[in-house]
């Protein structure tokens, strides 16, 4: 149970807030920036409950995304626009699904082991879109007529897009608090510290984490659905262990165990990277961006062993050297 | 509770386990009878820890029969175990030190809840767990110390909370093992009035090292030499067996 | 009369100064080029060389395309088609360019085209092969200054079954580059009375190729056709040259096999022979003048294929901006300047296909020591099929 | 496929699965031994191809001499490497090191694009390995890569005696299983520490120098190796030099077989195997040890 302490209701109400202003003051490109964040966002949140809650360290979190952004593409008709009000179900199911399959397997093994078989998973997948015709091979396929619903809810316009995305982060992030907080949650949270005591207690643990693991799968699949409508284009790149890896990096940079982490690692990850690429600031030594993005993390990893949500307490520190608490996680 | 013929809650049949060629448990049998608190002692890789992991379900037996409250219980999983009244503690801490005493004591009383799947209700409301967890909290003593993280506890304070954690889940026969280890004098004290309170409600099954606490508690002792069971018998008997005599006491 | 021809006048009069004032205000303002190309990973150095060869064509004309100074804008793709439209939706929507020039990747420029076709921005790919580009996807305002897989492919089927090679086996990474390029070899080779015995591929980037060639010594074919490039293509020659095969079953690719990497494969490809839009020691004055610019421009740098890519990316962009006034809106008039011009371009000179692909010689050439010296004009203005494309 | 052909292809599977061997050994070592999900392996291989490229001119381009000081220069680079970034991670979550050494990824690839450039290059192997066998009716079979095979060989063996027969391997592996038993027998852990990461490292790079003449050097080229590491080490078993060893082999095989028999589905074998043997045997074919 995270009791909201003020500071963090706060910040929260803050940062949404801001998300729901910033298409006010943004340009186009804005507007499109912060969907795509969003959407990484909550692509991001769905490996925290993984990683962060149960101790799942999944190593194929994009295959999900993948299912759920192709299937937003093949089971929309060709030639029309379709209606997201089964769509996004039905790209969330397909993700679940494989999910279902992925984890009833994998969750077998424990450890690094899990961390390979995800991958394993996620690498086969990946195999079947890259080297078949079925979903465009190599290059990828388009989306051609993006889906909507009449011409109130048009996913195509990129405002409408952008509050319906932001709609899906404030609904995941709720979700997934109000999940943590009841039995099930709990449950995940003991099994993350101690499965052994858990089994002893009574809990058949494979199923919690087998729930855990499709409810995952099945937000990524949604973030997936809402790549495919951003984009109108979709590859298997969407499905690499790259971007299994940038996630795992988003939400250990922000922090684990904290769902505030996996937004703040997410918007941080590619805040960095585009601060980086600027050639505004770094002139042509913008090409070199990777290397400004690799110290950056190392210091993180050296200096904020929370990550980036223990920064207020690292300041804190440096300004008055002492220690204060704001992350208390139980009451 | 005292009636003519015994209340057995537990029993293993000749329990038999072998690691590749080494045998660790030889055709151990034992009973666990409600209202005694009955003691396994033993040297050091005796298999006290082995047998415990066998009656708990965390590791099937290469042989022998396990009846939990009078059903065949051998091939039934831990959690299946746990949830027909069985309750173990760990001899290393296995208590959530993030987590308050409280907490821990819901989280383990919240296994008895039939709807976990239930996921929009806090589970801090829910009024089953919370009111096994206070139970046992008060059972066991922690009473002042709810609301502070587990992590923050004194070591005597954490093997109590271990002893409440299971008494969360409602057992009808506890498996302790070493529920004294590192503890003071007084901590002692403390632990062997509560496990004298709990015998009359329980069977318990004591793995313990402090002989001068197992003689003062035990109604009953079995005595384990290398994976076999050598005596089983009550304790001023034991003191004056001769085969324990040379093979564990003599060498105390 | 007097009134209709006072406003005959009047209407004029104001037309020229409408058309003045605003070819000033177009004056004023530069044209925004935005750079979408590799700066990290394995194409660094293609995406490098198109930036140099772009760059030094505006130069030489003073900086100005139309009449209008050159503004530059640059994003990384990283190669990564699942970044691709952000990466383009940055350079149109917050940097304003008018003109996007980019990319290597096919898969990256597949991404980009859908969203130049949506926006109706300009967009030069100055590399990616891929048939889509210039196929399903092509529109008024999308122009390839490179080839696409289908051609080098094409003309080397022709050339393999001229010299009487009758059985040959393709090997080449699957993927979509990869595919097009066989395909193209296919079409000629067996229209000429080849038979192609079988395809061998592997999945992209895999690079370890000992399996396959002992499958090819296995099958004895007369010839083998292949697409690789970079680290694949320098690792391919070598494995196939240490294997023996290079003297007994002769090897044949699309040019890239030994496109900047002739150094790396270090002597290994020495008499290898491939198919490409360009080649060395190609005697024509442009080339020579091209060659010399860029090797003073760019201090240690050799001029290659991409370079020439890029160069003639930029123009194509002069001729249009040129026919236009500087005027990046009149796409139209644009697109028309570009596809009537004839461009004289390092590679010799060639046109510009309905599609937009350009209509090419195909060279054959044969590697010598670090040259792919051109042998012979292998398919004289080959034009793409264009698969697809509404603007045929 | 008739014997012979079959043969060769059994060469060029046990030829690849001893490179892959070579190239995953030193994860074996840090990853098994230390617990750090290394990232940054790929990125030491690929120091190592390109140091075989950069060192070469500095010794005359005497290849075994680049060898050996490329080696000198990875264990002081490991030895630095571990007491900079890795010594006070070790208390913290794993996934702490995860992070490191996905930033030292970036740092790594960025100074080689500064340093050295984004150029494909080749390297010539020496001229006493430059030689071919003949195989078969039309085939040959490089010198050189029989060379690399038995040094993977020589290597693999010097790792077992290591490992099973000196002081320092005992307490290695005893590290490995309990970090604070081997402490407490007055062991400096953090020194062995960084002599497996040091090792590892110098391991890494050696592969990689004695790849490169194979492979050629381009950018990149450490990520496309280290995914194939990792299903190696994990399906030998963590922490097992032998299993590391075997699994190297058997992907060695279905690479090769694969790509004949199968090419369809070539790019997928390795994953389906590691997920069939993981859920067959949920610790690797061969525990610890």
């Amino acid at each position: 149970m995270h009791t909201i302490s003020q500071g963090r209701l706060a910040f929260l109400l803050l940062f949404f807030a801001g998300l729901a202003l910033y298409p006010l003051i943004a340009g186009e490109y804005g507007v499109d920036f912060v969907t795509k964040i969003m959407i990484y966002a909550i692509l991001a949140l769905s490996l925290e409950l993984l990683v962060g809650n149960v101790g799942l360290v999944c190593f194929g979190q994009a295959a999900f995304f993948g299912i759920g952004a192709y299937g937003a593409v093949l089971l929309s008709p060709q030639d029309a626009s379709a209606s997201w009000l089964w769509l996004l179900p039905a790209c969330v199911a397909a993700a679940a699904l494989y999910a279902l399959f992925v984890g009833a397997l994998s969750l077998r093994t424990k450890g690094v082991y899990f961390i390979m078989v995800t991958l394993a998973f996620a690498q086969m997948a990946y195999y079947v879109v890259h080297d078949t015709p079925l979903g465009g091979g190599t290059d990828g396929i388009y989306l051609y007529f993006k889906p909507g619903l009449d011409s109130a809810i048009d996913l195509s316009k990129p405002h409408t897009l952008y509050y319906f995305t932001l709609v899906f982060l404030v609904w995941t992030f709720v979700f997934l608090a109000i999940l943590l907080r009841s039995h099930f949650g709990r449950a995940l949270a003991g099994i993350k510290i101690n499965e052994q005591r858990m089994l002893a207690s009574g809990f058949y643990t494979y199923p919690y984490k087998l729930a855990a693991f499709i409810t995952s799968g099945g937000i990524a699949g949604l973030a997936g659905f809402l790549f495919a409508v951003k984009d109108g284009f979709v590859n298997p790149e969407m499905m690499s262990w790259h971007l299994s890896g940038a996630l795992l990096i988003m939400i250990i940079l922000g922090g684990l165990g904290y769902l505030e982490g996996a937004l703040i690692g997410a918007f941080a990850f590619i805040f960095l990277q585009e601060f980086f690429k600027s050639d505004a600031i770094f002139g042509s030594f913008a090409k070199h961006w990777q290397l400004g993005l690799g110290l950056t993390i190392i210091a993180c990893v050296a200096l904020l062993p929370k990550g980036l949500i223990g920064l207020p307490d690292w300041i804190h520190k440096r300004l008055y050297g002492e220690k204060r608490i704001i992350t208390e996680k139980m009451s | 509770m005292t009636t003519a013929t015994p209340d057995i809650l537990l029993q293993g049949r000749d329990i038999t386990q072998r690691w590749g060629g080494l045998v660790a448990i030889n055709q151990v049998s034992i009973a666990l009878e409600r209202g005694t608190i009955h003691a396994v002692i033993g040297t050091n890789g005796a298999g006290k820890s082995t047998l415990i992991n066998i009656l708990s379900g965390e590791i099937t037996p290469t042989a022998g029969k396990i009846e939990l409250l009078g059903k065949d219980a051998t091939r039934w999983s831990q959690p299946r175990r746990a949830r027909h009244g069985l309750g173990r503690s760990y001899q290393r801490n296995t208590i959530f030190p993030d987590f308050t005493v409280f907490e821990n004591c819901r989280l383990a009383a919240q296994a008895q809840v039939h709807r976990p799947w239930i996921w929009w209700n806090n589970a801090q409301k829910c009024k089953i767990s919370v009111s096994s967890a206070e139970s046992a909290i008060t059972q066991a003593g922690l009473t002042e110390a709810t609301d502070r993280p587990a992590g923050l506890l004194s070591h005597g304070q954490k093997r109590q909370l271990e002893i409440a954690m299971c008494l969360a889940t409602r057992p009808e026969v506890l498996l302790l093992d070493e529920p004294l280890a590192g503890m003071g004098a007084e901590e002692t004290e403390r632990m062997l009035a509560l496990l004298n309170n709990l015998k009359a409600n329980h069977a318990i099954l004591l793995v313990e090292h402090d002989m001068d606490a197992v003689f003062r508690i035990a109604d009953k002792i079995t005595v384990m030499v290398n994976g076999s069971v050598i005596a089983s018998d009550t304790p001023d008997q034991i003191r004056s067996n001769a085969d324990v005599q040379t093979a564990y006491l003599g060498a105390h | 009369m007097k009134y209709k021809q006072m406003f005959r006048v009047a209407l004029l009069a104001s037309a020229l100064l409408g058309a003045s004032l605003s070819a000033y205000a177009e004056d004023n303002k530069p044209i925004k080029v935005g750079f979408m190309l590799p700066a990290t990973g394995t194409y660094t150095a293609l995406g490098n060389a198109i930036e140099n060869g772009f760059k030094l064509y505006v130069s030489e004309q003073g900086g100005k395309l139309g009449g209008r100074t050159i503004e530059y804008v640059k994003v990384d793709d990283e190669s990564d088609p699942a970044k691709a439209t952000d990466n383009i939706n940055k350079l149109i929507k917050s940097d304003k360019v008018d003109v996007v020039v980019g990319t290597v990747h096919s898969g990256v420029a597949a991404a980009m085209a859908k969203v130049a076709k949506e926006t109706k921005t300009l967009l030069f790919v100055p590399n990616a092969g891929a048939q889509a580009i210039t196929g399903p996807m092509c529109a008024p305002n999308i122009f390839r200054s490179s080839f696409s897989n289908w051609q080098p492919g094409y003309a080397m089927g022709e050339v393999m079954a001229k010299k009487g090679i009758k059985k040959a086996v393709t090997i080449t990474w699957k993927y979509a580059a990869g595919d097009e390029s066989i395909k193209g070899f296919k079409d000629s080779f067996t229209k000429n009375g080849g038979e192609v015995i079988k395809d061998l591929n592997l999945p992209f980037p895999n690079v370890e190729f000992q399996a396959l060639l002992t499958e090819i010594a296995a099958l004895k074919p007369d010839a083998v056709y292949t697409f690789f490039a970079g680290g694949g293509a320098v690792k391919f020659v070598k494995d196939y040259k240490a294997a023996g095969l290079m003297d007994k079953i002769p090897l044949y690719g699309a040019g890239f096999l030994t496109d900047g990497t002739l150094e790396a494969q270090g002597g290994d490809a020495e008499g290898l022979q491939t198919a490409l839009h360009y080649a060395d020691k190609l005697d024509n004055p442009k080339d020579k003048a091209f060659r010399s610019a860029y090797e003073t421009a760019y201090k240690d740098m050799v001029p290659d294929v991409y370079a020439v890519q890029g160069y003639d990316a930029a123009q194509m962009l002069g001729i249009g901006l040129a026919a236009t006034n500087g005027d990046v809106s009149k796409q139209a008039e644009l697109a028309a300047a570009i596809e009537k011009a004839e461009i004289d371009s390092p590679r010799g000179k060639f046109t510009i296909s309905k599609a937009h692909n350009p209509v090419q010689d195909i060279y054959l050439r044969e590697a010598k020591g670090k040259e792919n010296v051109v042998v012979e004009v292998a398919s004289k203005a080959l034009a793409d099929p264009a698969t697809g494309c509404p603007l045929k | 496929m008739d014997l012979s052909t079959f043969l060769i292809q059994c060469l060029n599977a046990l030829q690849y699965g001893l490179l892959l061997y070579l190239v995953a050994m030193g994860l074996t070592l840090i990853f098994g031994i230390m617990g750090v999900i290394n990232l940054a392996h790929g990125s030491f291989y690929m120091i190592g191809a390109y140091m075989a490229f950069a060192l070469a001119p500095m010794v005359g381009g005497n290849f075994y001499l680049t060898l050996i000081l490329g080696v000198v220069l990875a264990v002081v680079l490991g030895y630095v490497l571990e007491w900079a970034f890795f010594s006070y991670l070790y208390d913290r979550d794993h996934l702490q090191q995860v992070l490191m050494t996905y930033g030292l990824i970036l740092v790594f690839e960025e100074l080689r694009s500064i340093l050295v450039g984004d150029d494909v290059h080749g390297i010539q192997p020496p001229e006493l390995l430059a030689g071919t066998l003949p195989l078969g009716d039309i085939m040959t079979y490089p010198v050189y890569r029989l060379f690399v095979s038995g040094m993977c060989i020589l290597l693999a063996l010097g790792m077992y005696y290591v490992f099973s027969r000196t002081r320092l391997g005992m307490m290695i592996r005893a590290g490995s299983v309990n970090r604070e038993m081997v402490q407490s027998l007055g062991i400096d852990i953090q020194f062995l520490y960084r002599v497996v990461f040091a090792a590892g490292v110098a391991i890494a790079v050696l592969a990689g120098m004695l790849a490169a003449p194979i492979s050629s050097v381009y950018p990149g080229m450490g990520n496309q190796v280290l995914i194939i590491c990792f299903v190696v080490v994990v399906i030998g078993g963590i922490g097992s030099i032998r299993g590391a060893f075997f699994a190297a082999l058997l992907i060695g095989f279905v690479d090769t077989f694969g790509k004949v028999l199968v090419p369809e589905a070539s790019g997928v074998l390795a994953y389906v195997l590691m997920a069939l043997i993981l859920l067959w045997k949920p610790n690797g074919l061969f525990k610890a040890g």
